[in-house]
């Protein structure tokens, strides 16, 4: 898992992502890659992110990978990043394409509910936190 | 004493309680009107590891996070 | 649609797939990168196309993505593929990620099953067309 | 008469043929034993086009693609 304060290179992410996996006979590699989208007048997104959580929810995955065979990867970035920009790479590598499809729709979609990552849109250089846009974690209301 | 703190956009800094479960610590954070709209939708984790019990009981040190809605990507 | 002799750059291509949407304003790009295993004792694998269907298989499934607010890239090689080096690459572009996530996976699996695409193991410099990993496209057997 | 091209594996040369129906190019095709094992797996195109239906009427100079099982990636 990587994090990077602004945008993504997704170029040299992609390619160093395959250089380590080149021997290892891998036969599928699906990258997903989150551009920043210019809509309601923002200029960037920005983001925080609790490192600790985040770290073990992806080393969970990793787990759950390795028993399909495959292993995931992951970047995110952390404060501004721009419209036009990348924020978010993640990837499968697994030696069938089936698996591959099925695990990056599952971390994606699982990313999407359950990374402790908080998004706020950037306009006049302020920081809205993006809550209509935000999930309730699995367990919340716990304290409630 | 444990240590509660607040993830993300709650913007609250860390607060020192005492507690013997997550149940003492709801009910001390009731207590406080700027939470009320962000605890029934936050997750909560113990030094780390979330949590999805109340009767969890705590010892002295322990850091509480509750984390609000998320959004990565 | 590309197709080249030999082995894809599959770097150049990602970056060069991004760089043309660069201002599309699409939030979610997912390439499907194939990697040729090194299994059986293989040095290559080498690939028969047949263009103006693929062209024309690939041309409806980009009506298909348009329609659907995304688009569709593909390139595939020619001929003698090396193990470890990659024969295929395609990708979806698309405002958001669940219909990236279903296209990816509805273009590729349709993609194994009718483009009209001849695979053949390479051993000791012979090809040996690979029939037990071969599908018979929509409509086989209409002439039987 | 229309042509008959043989794609990928199946390595033989295109043929001529008269036929005014797929139904006729299966008949033909049928004498030969070389194509037994293959007519049952292959697709077919007209003019690059698939087909699915045997009824379909062939004008001169057609061009009957036979497609064996695929495999890209």
């Amino acid at each position: 898992m990587e994090l990077y304060q602004g945008p993504l290179d997704t170029k040299k992410i992609f390619s160093r992502w395959l250089d380590e996996q080149l021997t290892s006979n891998y036969g599928a590699y699906i990258p997903f890659v989150g551009i920043i989208r210019a809509e309601d007048g923002i200029e960037a997104l920005s983001f925080d992110i609790y490192e600790p959580i985040l770290q073990k929810w992806f080393d969970e995955w990793q787990a759950r990978a390795i028993q399909r065979g495959a292993i995931v990867k992951m970047a995110h970035s952390i404060g501004d990043v721009p419209v036009h920009t990348s924020s978010y790479a993640s990837a499968v590598f697994s030696p069938k394409r089936r698996v591959a499809l099925e695990l990056i729709e599952e971390f994606v979609e699982d990313f999407k509910a359950n990374a402790p990552i908080w998004k706020y849109d950037v306009k006049n250089g302020k920081r809205i936190y993006a809550e209509d846009r935000s999930t309730p974690m699995d367990g919340a209301g716990l304290l409630a | 004493m444990v240590i509660v703190e607040f993830l993300g956009p709650i913007g609250k800094a860390p607060i020192q309680i005492e507690a013997n479960t997550l149940a003492d610590v709801s009910a001390k954070l009731k207590e406080d009107a700027e939470l009320t709209g962000w605890l029934e939708k936050c997750a909560v984790a113990i030094n780390d590891s979330m949590v999805s019990d109340l009767s969890v009981s705590l010892k002295e040190g322990d850091r509480v996070s509750i984390l609000p809605p998320v959004c990565g990507g």
